[in-house]
């Protein structure tokens, strides 16, 4: 049975798992770029690196999807994990894919195990990221270790309150207090780890500084047990000025934060709430994230698909998503400028918000403990959490140019400044309706911003 | 059961299927249900069908089950149902609603094997819903003693 | 047989038409917008109006393309004529017609005669343009009146020099003088036609002074002749400042040089060159058109497809585009800004040349004498020009950011500062090689600059 | 015929179909050609195959005839091909490239019937010309009677 440092692996998984030595040394050897060396690239090019969601059940469908989609040349590829091995329910996983491996929505790796994740590595020339959603991803980050994918995806904050309903806050960030101490041996062992950091968190109408709060809050985590190389993603909301300058505001707010031995890559996710069906409105919106993650200077690209509103979209239309954003962010676009003083205006504003919002926590003596009372308390928030662990009172709208602001900030800790200007920019929208069937049409109105432009130029 | 006063609410239980944690629209749902009057008892995310069984038997004014199911999971997060059927439990309208097979071409036999499974009902779009609990409600008050 | 006011009609096809004032009568009341109507309203909302080219050969078929179209919602519909047609081998469309329409490259209106064109025009909720490229399209024009049809494109100049090989100037100009004419007559009959003159001319690498000035002097003497609406095209060249300053040139141009109670309308056509055929990069110069269309002002765009390098598109690819384009011009990208200085500069520019092209002839007592002698003597002139009547020594290049300039512009009448502005802006691009294989080379780079973007990310 | 002494230049015969007007394609291999030591006749667009055997007729030396088209006429264009052979005429190679028929979606029925009327050679890219024309000019030396 191997033994990890720091790192708790159920009994089950770990029997079936190499030993730690074997693990590093097979992760030391591997050829070729890791996600670190792509993203570098990208930034020095200042063109974002491009990577789909891909997982599918079976295990000779998944070879083949990624082989497909290494056709539309992106410059990383996922392994998106199935909901049952996410939610630990690696029984179930099994089951489906032993009945039918089609209906399950993504790769159960941990079913599968890590021969046959390092046949998936082995089978594209491109490194490969393990993304999931996971409150207690332990046993899949060993799993994706030995199988020889050193990127991986989630966070205590981001991968508990979105994706689950009652894992407490202080659980999911002591189990991925292992993961990222496991990446701080790994990295003084020579192994270089990119942690993912999922700043969409429940992705529909997510204020920027709500986003950045968690992911600088987990990032300070992770850089604290050793973690030396650290994604920040952020999910486009859709008003490009606030967009852009979300993604200006991860590094400004790193190198204020974080420990500057930490490289610290700025992602987008293109789009990530209700997506328009029309295909037309569908490509207009993966172009439009593609321009938003240049200009932010994002190292990387997680691109949509045309089908993102059906369902889990074939290998056809994930290549084309994965084309049209690299069109979307080629030099076919480099016209396009920017209202700079909005984009600094906005950048302002959001420094200073993440500023109000980290800066009590990370006041306090012990990190994991003050971020799990901060949501207690209201003083940190998501609004549509999954989980009964925050609070779910902070209502976002948007703006009348499309921009999200807080409506109702609730309990988070706002100066009187930032409450005014949030009140004011909202102030041009329709007066907020009352609890009941028109505040509802209000809020539907705004989650479906994109949605709703479908189909294109009706008759 | 006996048959409820007419002011008292309706009340109907809500919640997403055991491995999907989407929670837009189970919240908006419940939001617009409750505006409409009725008792919601909210389930969330994350739901095993036996908890969708328990909270019937805490709340038997229940009129209908209200399951979402939005990651593609539906038939294998429900396959429980004729189970817990034949044990007598949830008999009550199971109303099924979200994208309910994986993958972006949807066909008719994603839906047929969960009303295999006993999904009574399969609504689309959010404007089925009220109508539908309407018609579910009138059918049942000629024979109170349905639950 | 039919008799039209100064418009002469081959006996053959007059005697298949109904008579002059049944054809003014039928107009007059057909229901609905016209052409002109569409343009306004584009130019009220700032949103340009969306076409198709289409035009398949059979009856049926047409019908049924027009109607898949509609629901994709242009704003006016094309029927694009056959190559046989345009140069009046009707014979031949005849012919072909009736063994296989499949295999004509267009819709054979004369061949199908005046009362299919009236129920292709019925088919549809939009007004229709009849499209070709017939040096003499006098019979065309009276089959598509006939037909309900008044919206015509076409011109002396350019619908001669790209569209075949031995019709002198003279010829095609009296031809189309004949055109104008009676659609003067029309106008005071109180039928109003839109005539679009083709500035696109050969569509490779054209620069914009030509097809501005060549248009320019079509429209003089479309306006002469009494025609009150007219559409100018211009062709997308690819460099969107260039592009946006040459459709705002229509408008200023147009002020300076046409009688003021004629409409002008700019249309632009996406990219007319050698086009992608991978189907990300043919996307996104789809919606790069429609992004230079809005910001131009245009008041129609003629959209292109996905198909376009590959042949004549099919009714899917085609809605597509018209959809994609629908995006492109729409709310959600007007984020885009564009450095107003360098669209100011080029403005500047083209207004300057076109000047020193037209104004000499415009100079002339005989206005259409003075194009024909000023083709001859190379003071007006275009690259690639399929006719023997231009003298075809103009060479473009494409400046180091991707504009159209004059590498060589012959003995076009231009000022010593024009010359020197273009030679200084090419004098960053490779130096022009001797005549010779680099020489071609350079040249096909240029002229594939969007097409070999082909295809995106090859792995 | 008689065979041309060695440092004379190769004549070929360039064109256009008969209804096809684009000029591009056709100017940029004439220059191409010429850049490579040819004599090229070339005809422009818009040329009808028996102006190709007028000039065939004018300029005997010419080793082969290069017919572009890309409108998609290509077949209806070149029909007279076996009546000018049997004629006797244009009894030389006839090279053509361009896109070939109407549509998006070629078939390779397409091109047949296109040989089936005597084309000798299919090119699809420009890369392909010069090799061919030097293939064709040295299967042609063995027997210089050929013309
Ligand atoms: C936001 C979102 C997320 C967020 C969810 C945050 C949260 N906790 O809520 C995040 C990013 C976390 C997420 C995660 C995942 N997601 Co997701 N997500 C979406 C997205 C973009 C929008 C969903 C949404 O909120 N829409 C707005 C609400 C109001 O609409 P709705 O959910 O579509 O519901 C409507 C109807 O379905 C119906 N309805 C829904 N529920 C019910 C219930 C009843 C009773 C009734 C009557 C009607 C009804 O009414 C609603 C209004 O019309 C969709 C794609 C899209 N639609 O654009 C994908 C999508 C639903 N996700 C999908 C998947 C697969 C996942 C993951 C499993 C990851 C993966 N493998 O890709 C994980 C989920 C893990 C898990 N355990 O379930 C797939 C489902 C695939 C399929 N069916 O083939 C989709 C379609 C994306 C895609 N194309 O692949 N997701
Ligand atoms: C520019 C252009 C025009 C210009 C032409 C100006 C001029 N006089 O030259 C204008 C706007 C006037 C025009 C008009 C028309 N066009 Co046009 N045009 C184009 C376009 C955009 C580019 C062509 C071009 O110059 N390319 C650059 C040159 C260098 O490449 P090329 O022509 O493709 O040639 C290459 C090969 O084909 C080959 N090749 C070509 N000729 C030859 C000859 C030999 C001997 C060899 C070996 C090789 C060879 O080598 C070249 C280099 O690789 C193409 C679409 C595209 N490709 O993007 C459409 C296209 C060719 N046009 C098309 C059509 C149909 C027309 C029209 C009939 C209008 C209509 N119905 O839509 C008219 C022509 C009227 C007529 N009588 O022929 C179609 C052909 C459809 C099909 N085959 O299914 C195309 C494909 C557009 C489309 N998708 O519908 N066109």
């Amino acid at each position: 049975m191997a033994e990890f440092p720091g790192l708790e692996v159920s009994a089950a998984v770990a029997a079936r798992l190499p030993d730690w030595d074997d693990i590093v040394a097979y992760l030391r050897n591997r050829p070729g770029d890791t996600v670190p060396d792509v993203l570098r690239a990208a930034d020095r090019s200042g063109v974002p690196a491009i990577q789909p969601r891909c997982g599918v059940g079976g295990h000779a469908e998944m070879l083949a999807l990624l082989r497909e989609l290494a056709l539309s040349a992106p410059s990383v590829l996922s392994v998106t994990i199935d909901s049952y091995t996410r939610l630990r329910q690696f029984d179930v996983a099994a089951r489906v894919l032993a009945e039918e491996p089609a209906r399950l929505n993504g790769y159960p790796l941990v079913a599968h195990g890590w021969q046959r994740g390092r046949e998936l590595a082995d089978a594209v020339p491109v490194p490969l990221e393990v993304r999931h959603g996971s409150p207690d991803g332990r046993d899949l980050f060993a799993t994706a270790l030995a199988a020889g994918i050193t990127s991986f995806e989630g966070g205590g904050i981001g991968y508990n309150l979105p994706y689950c309903k009652d894992v407490p806050l202080d659980v999911s960030l002591r189990s991925w207090q292992q993961v990222d101490a496991a990446c701080g041996a790994l990295a003084d062992a020579g192994v270089l780890v990119d942690r993912e950091l999922f700043g969409t968190l429940t992705a529909v109408l997510v204020p920027p500084s709500i986003s950045l709060a968690v992911t600088l809050l987990e990032a300070v985590a992770a850089a604290r047990e050793g973690v030396r190389c650290i994604s920040i993603s952020y999910p486009q909301g859709g008003e490009i000025h606030q967009d852009v300058a979300a993604l200006r505001a991860v590094r400004t707010l790193a190198a204020r934060y974080l420990d500057p031995r930490v490289e610290v890559f700025p992602v987008l996710h293109q789009f990530m709430g209700a997506f328009p069906a029309d295909p037309a409105w569908a490509s207009g919106l993966i172009l439009h994230g593609a321009l938003t993650a240049r200009l932010g200077g994002a190292s990387k690209v997680v691109n949509k698909t045309e089908q993102e509103a059906r369902g889990l979209p074939d290998a056809d239309a994930n290549g084309k998503g994965i084309r049209l954003t690299a069109v979307g962010a080629s030099s076919m676009f480099d016209f396009v400028e920017l209202d700079a003083d909005r984009v600094a205006e906005e950048l302002h504003w959001i420094e200073e918000e993440v500023a109000e919002l980290v800066e009590p926590v990370l006041a306090e003596e012990d990190l994991l403990a003050a971020i799990g009372a901060a949501f207690r308390t209201g003083r940190l928030d998501v609004p549509f959490s999954a989980s009964v662990h925050a609070r779910n009172q902070v209502i976002p709208r948007r703006d009348p140019g499309g921009a999200i602001r807080y409506a109702d900030h609730s309990a988070l800790p706002f100066s009187g400044a930032t409450r005014r200007r949030h009140a004011a920019l909202l102030a041009g929208s329709a007066p907020a309706p009352r609890p009941g069937p028109g505040e509802i049409t209000a809020v539907i109105r705004d989650i479906s911003y994109f949605a709703d432009r479908t189909p294109a130029r009706t008759p | 059961m006996t048959p409820l006063p007419t002011d008292q609410p309706r009340t109907v239980i809500l919640g997403v299927a055991a491995s999907d944690a989407h929670a837009v629209a189970n919240q908006l749902i419940c939001r617009l249900l409750r505006a409409h009057g009725f008792h919601v008892v909210n389930l969330g995310v994350c739901t095993p069908l036996h908890e969708f069984a328990d909270a019937l038997d805490a709340e038997p004014a229940a009129e209908a089950i209200l399951i979402g199911s939005v990651n593609g999971h539906a038939y294998a997060d429900l396959r429980d149902l004729p189970e817990l059927r034949r044990q007598g439990r949830l008999d009550r309208p199971v109303v099924l609603g979200g994208n309910l097979s994986v993958g972006a071409h949807k066909r008719s036999a994603d839906l047929d094997r969960l009303t295999a499974l006993g999904v009574d009902h399969i609504v689309t779009g959010l404007s089925e819903l009220l109508p539908l609990l309407d018609t579910l409600h009138a059918a049942r008050q000629p024979a109170p003693q349905h639950g």
